[in-house]
């Protein structure tokens, strides 16, 4: 009758199979084919030259505000790649390199960071969400999905991304108790990349980490070096395998950094220092896994320039894409334009005409741009 | 066969269930227990647990994981306990339910419907007995439907589930059990976004929607026999997207208006009406259109109700006044 | 480097001190002043005798829907014993004997279930908050109170009561991590009685104790047994003597069953078995500790009849009170009210003098009162 | 000084705090990084991180534990980074922050401000350029304050401050950066639910506020020019509760009224303008009251924003046609 501990005690793990300075653990290496391994390098490359691309386009104005995910590569990238094309992909803001391994063209994501609705459109057999930018908010659309595969008999599993900030968010709790409950298919996968915009996660949460989360749902919960692409790949491989089998839910912590500003409006060095970002520079996801690479002899020659060449082509694309039709607006409102909406559209419809050159005239960038922060007033 | 309105919507989740499969209900006590005002009576036991699921207490994943499903091809039927605790969810109602069909440009939309009890009546305690209609109805992407019996209710319902966009469907606990109406053995369904004149006249217009529809009907009934003022009495039934034609023609022949509702008068939805009238019928009109609502009050406590809720001798006043403009 | 378990592991404790059948465990036994002891008795008496009495006005119409708290009684008032009158409380909706406890006057509590708002106001010197109706959302306010005592240097402790339901919410969640990161004296008191309405603990979450869910927030969660006053209180003295010292929150799990409906308006039978009742009505928490009492020779003469008089006198004073001036709906909406509310309620009044006999007239229950469930239509 | 309205702001908060130990901030990066607009900018290196307090990412909590604080006797001022997100808070301002005093009969009230920027101009995403006011104009015991420049945000957010009941205070992110303008070395203040009158004129009234604001002067100064129209231009500061007074009075004068607004048009702040002036000054009313709004469609994209925002061409020939009527 006494005080006594509950029994069995919680426990949570944490995995690293390659560390900062390329010594792996050949226990725990994921058997991983070369061409899928050729592919990530490949993806991982992609994600940072477009980062760096789509930094130049904004401060350009030829795109507005965008996160960059300038060090997550590997959190990204290791855990998209164990899903299957018909399985589901919840992003939040800050997957571009999930994205385009999923097979998002670059040149609509540019559109949508371009301020057109139709860089938000997945393709027809796309099996993956658009960027959702309230956070959190998209978890419980991921337990959704599972819920609605497993109640049609499909075997897909859903992943979900989010940060560190969002497991403060009432909708992650209750996304992930859901998810317990109905012991549905689906993978949580936070990048826990230190920072919430300026607050540290120290702030964020009293826990030590953010994988012991999953206690409190009865679900697994598992750290691993989200820097480390191999270690992410095992983890995840785990937990979507697990969730196909019918062993329900997982939460995945990856221990990542965002390397660069929290987005083209944020200015990061008021809130943390150098030395901090080059700590975690040293520990750059592609450092380790270009020289895992190196020994295996996976490395091609001349990727870099070929990545750039592409994404070049899918700038020239963007570019030429014509401004899309304001009326377009009125499209998609609903599944039949009730007469207001038909109405509205009229009216819009008279301003383009009368307003000579028809379109031109009240499209484009708003008249008065605030700069948020630092930011530029970009023009087109 | 005669139904209250508990009854009729209990028949046109039962007929929608049977028809499509992909027809789901989600809730709080919505399966054992058969929902806390038996909407969802014995659908647990014939449809079983994965299509009736007694969620956890948290409204905000209850839409939420509802809009995953119907981003997937499902059509949740989600239930509210009460209206008043749908604030929880509304940022999954305003930022994704309304919302993914215009974001992914119809690539994915969210056929869903989420029924709540709203209104007074009940000697309910706090948040069990709020209008809120009014939010609902300035959110683009939404439709917002209020049935005024068990007819237009099981109608509606049916209407609502089929519909492709998301539908907040609003139950007036007073009605649930104020009266039996015949309804017929078939299933049948009335078109959104169109109201309805339950009553011809050619003085003044009155326009109410759910328990206040028969508060209007009742104070045209002593409007004519005390005053030979024949009224027209329009039932909104889709309070948005709003029914203006419907609207502006009957005051085009009346020439005045009087609305009805039980929500909070200031930015209520009779300001909508009233401005759509104006800007409809302004040279027919004698007299301002009158809005009749409760006060611009937070909850008064049931003891109080009858004193804040419009009732009939409200809206005649009201409607005198109009006439004798 | 390789797959590892996260050091310290997580445990949580469980605490029984007062078995069902009176046995003790003396080593743990918390040492409670006599007089407090026999208050605490006499506290749950009333508590038990109240609630039988509240369900007769209610079917006799003359209160509307209440919660009954039958078998919750060890679980508010060991907790709530602990406090201080300085210190706050944060009820939800069920927590009659720990409100009475603290000095609400019954007929206050019945002017609150007659549908009255002057029911619903703490006394000027109470450092309690109202009763709340939407779960969980009370639980911020909490936390809210204990960052103004610590920022105002005071060294009052909060203690906020919920059920087992309000932790699937996301208001639960994001007041636990805000009391976790802000270090506040905050007591988070949750009463798991096995059901929210008609969802058994099963259905509600996967995790194995309600207790564990502290661990996510990285701040101490114990369970007890809610039914063992000694064990409350011993748990709650600790929680709040650590809140008091600066040792920041705690989450108690008070492990005991509602063995009335959720509310008048509900009808039990539909969603649990009387087996089950019976089973926990042998684990009464008034039995175990009126054995208790007895042993110690701390049983009072005649005390249900006192308690019962105390109700009945407060049941008159309750009665006596005039209904309230419908206009009175008017005040404390604002500070000062605004010119349109003015108006209004100039309206009411004219309604009012119209209805010949002034007031009576337009107040009272609505016409058409539509029963919940079984519950029948009252009528005063 | 001369000051835009970021610094506006900011002054205000600075001089709050200085006259006042119990107003404290709390928000989304309001400390360290001064909030993403920098209204909030150097206050946590003066007042500490106790009364600047960078929250974790949560808005329910943040308005939740300031509506504790408000009990507890503090005046949080939260800041919502952007109005799109305070979905997640409507809860906790729906059913308690604006409902305490009535619920308690003012044993407890809740002194406090929400902050949050609203609107377009930014080209920013989703969520991040909408106008959400009506949702809690609608709202009994919350008042909405929209100021639209530097000046009148510096006095109207020190009134709210003091003021003792909730107040929602929206900023217009467009013109955070617009203009400068000269604002007197004191503190001051402005009475909130007092609109102003801004320019006089008696052929038509415009009535705007916040970003609106500007475009209707600019209307009204296209009016003067082009067709010798004089505008009565009418900022109405505080959105609710609405200054119905100051509306009438200048609608019984010019007999025509037009008004502007960000947010969506159906079931808008615009409808209960333009209710109440027919209600207060139907007999002067010579055209039906008009609105010019944004579209009934959720997010455009910025790339098209400028198409569904309300502009000066829009408002010119709402008021022509309004003239011509
Ligand atoms: C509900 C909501 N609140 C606030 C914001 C503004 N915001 C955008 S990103 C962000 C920080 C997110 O931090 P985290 O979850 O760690 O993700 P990260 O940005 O680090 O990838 C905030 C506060 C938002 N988008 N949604
Ligand atoms: C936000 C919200 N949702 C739904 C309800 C309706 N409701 C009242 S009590 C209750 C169950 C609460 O269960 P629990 O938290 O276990 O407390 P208990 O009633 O068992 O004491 C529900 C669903 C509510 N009051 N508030
Ligand atoms: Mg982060
Ligand atoms: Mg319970």
């Amino acid at each position: 009758m006494p005080r006594t501990p509950i029994e069995p005690r919680f426990t949570v793990e944490y995995l690293s199979i390659l560390d900062s300075d390329g010594n792996l653990d050949a226990s725990l290496e994921p058997d991983i084919p070369p061409e899928t391994l050729k592919a990530l390098w490949r993806a991982m490359v992609l994600g940072r030259r477009l980062d760096e691309r789509m930094l130049r386009l904004q401060r350009q104005g030829r795109i507005g505000t965008f996160a960059p995910i300038k060090g997550q590569e590997a959190s990204q990238l290791g855990s998209v790649a164990t899903l299957r094309p018909g399985d589901w992909m919840v992003p939040s803001f800050r997957e571009t390199a999930a994205m385009v391994w999923r097979g998002w063209p670059i040149e609509k994501l540019l559109l949508f960071f371009a301020g057109f609705l139709e860089g938000g459109a997945p393709a027809p057999d796309q099996h993956d969400l658009p960027i959702c930018i309230p956070v959190a908010t998209q978890l419980p659309h991921a337990v959704g999905l599972a819920y609605a595969a497993q109640y049609r008999g499909d075997d897909a599993v859903v992943m979900a991304f989010f940060g560190d900030g969002a497991t403060s968010e009432g909708d992650f709790h209750e996304a992930m108790n859901f998810a317990g409950v109905w012991h549905v298919p689906v993978v949580f996968v936070c990048q826990n990349n230190q920072w919430a915009i300026s607050v540290p996660l120290k702030k964020q949460t009293h826990s030590r980490t953010l994988a012991q989360k999953a206690l409190a749902y009865g679900i697994p919960g598992i750290q691993v070096d989200g820097n480390d692409l191999l270690a992410v790949y095992a983890a995840s491989r785990e937990a979507v395998d697990r969730a196909r089998g019918g062993g329900g839910p997982t939460l995945i912590e990856c221990v990542t950094y965002r390397l660069a500003m929290h987005t083209t409006a944020d200015d990061p060095t008021r809130y943390r220092s150098e030395e901090e970002v080059r700590e975690w520079e040293r520990k750059d996801p592609l450092t380790r896994f270009r020289l895992y690479l190196e020994k295996k002899g996976l490395l091609e020659e001349g990727l870099e320039q070929r990545v750039d060449e592409e994404i070049a082509e899918a700038v020239r694309r963007f570019e030429a894409l014509a401004l899309a039709d304001p009326l377009a607006m009125f499209d998609h409102v609903y599944g039949e334009p009730p007469v207001h909406l038909q109405e509205q559209r009229a009216d819009l419809a008279a301003r383009l005409e009368a307003a000579s050159g028809g379109a031109a005239a009240p499209v484009g960038e708003p008249p008065s741009a605030t700069p948020m922060r630092g930011q530029r007033v970009p023009r087109r | 066969m005669k139904l209250d309105m508990v009854k009729a919507l209990n028949l046109a989740l039962r007929e929608e269930m049977e028809r499509d499969r992909d027809v789901i209900i989600i809730g709080e006590d919505v399966g054992v227990d058969g929902g806390v005002f038996r909407v969802t009576d014995d659908l647990q036991r014939i449809f079983g647990s994965q299509r009736v699921i007694d969620s956890p207490l948290a409204e905000a994943a209850i839409i939420g994981t509802s809009v995953g499903m119907a981003l997937y091809g499902l059509k949740p039927v989600c239930e509210i306990q009460f209206s008043g605790f749908a604030f929880q969810c509304f940022h999954q109602i305003e930022n994704h339910a309304a919302r993914y069909r215009s974001r992914t440009r119809s690539r994915f939309h969210c056929q869903m419907v989420i029924r709540m009890p709203y209104g007074g009546g009940v000697r309910a305690l706090e948040h069990h007995t709020e209008s809120e209609e009014q939010f609902y109805a300035h959110i683009p992407g939404l439709k917002m439907v209020v049935p005024s019996g068990p007819r237009t209710a099981r109608a509606l319902l049916a209407s609502a589930i089929r519909d492709p966009d998301p539908v907040i469907f609003f139950e007036a606990k007073a009605l649930y059990h104020a009266a039996r109406e015949e309804v017929p053995e078939e299933s049948e369904t009335l078109p959104i976004g169109r109201a309805s004149v339950v009553r011809e006249g050619g003085d003044l217009t009155l326009i109410a929607y759910g328990a206040m529809l028969r508060v209007a009907r009742e104070a045209a009934d002593v409007l004519a026999a005390e005053d030979g003022a024949q009224c027209e009495v329009i039932d909104l039934l889709t309070v948005s997207p709003l029914d203006r034609e419907t609207l502006v023609r009957s005051v085009q022949k009346t020439g005045r208006a009087v609305v009805v509702h039980e929500a909070p008068r200031s930015f209520g939805p009779g300001a909508e009406v009233a401005a759509s009238i104006m800007e409809g019928a302004f040279l027919s009109l004698e007299a301002p259109v009158r809005r009749v609502a409760s006060y611009d009050v937070s909850f008064v406590g049931f003891a109080r109700e009858r004193a804040n809720v419009p009732d009939v001798a409200r809206v005649v006043a009201a409607a005198r006044e109009t006439l004798a403009f």
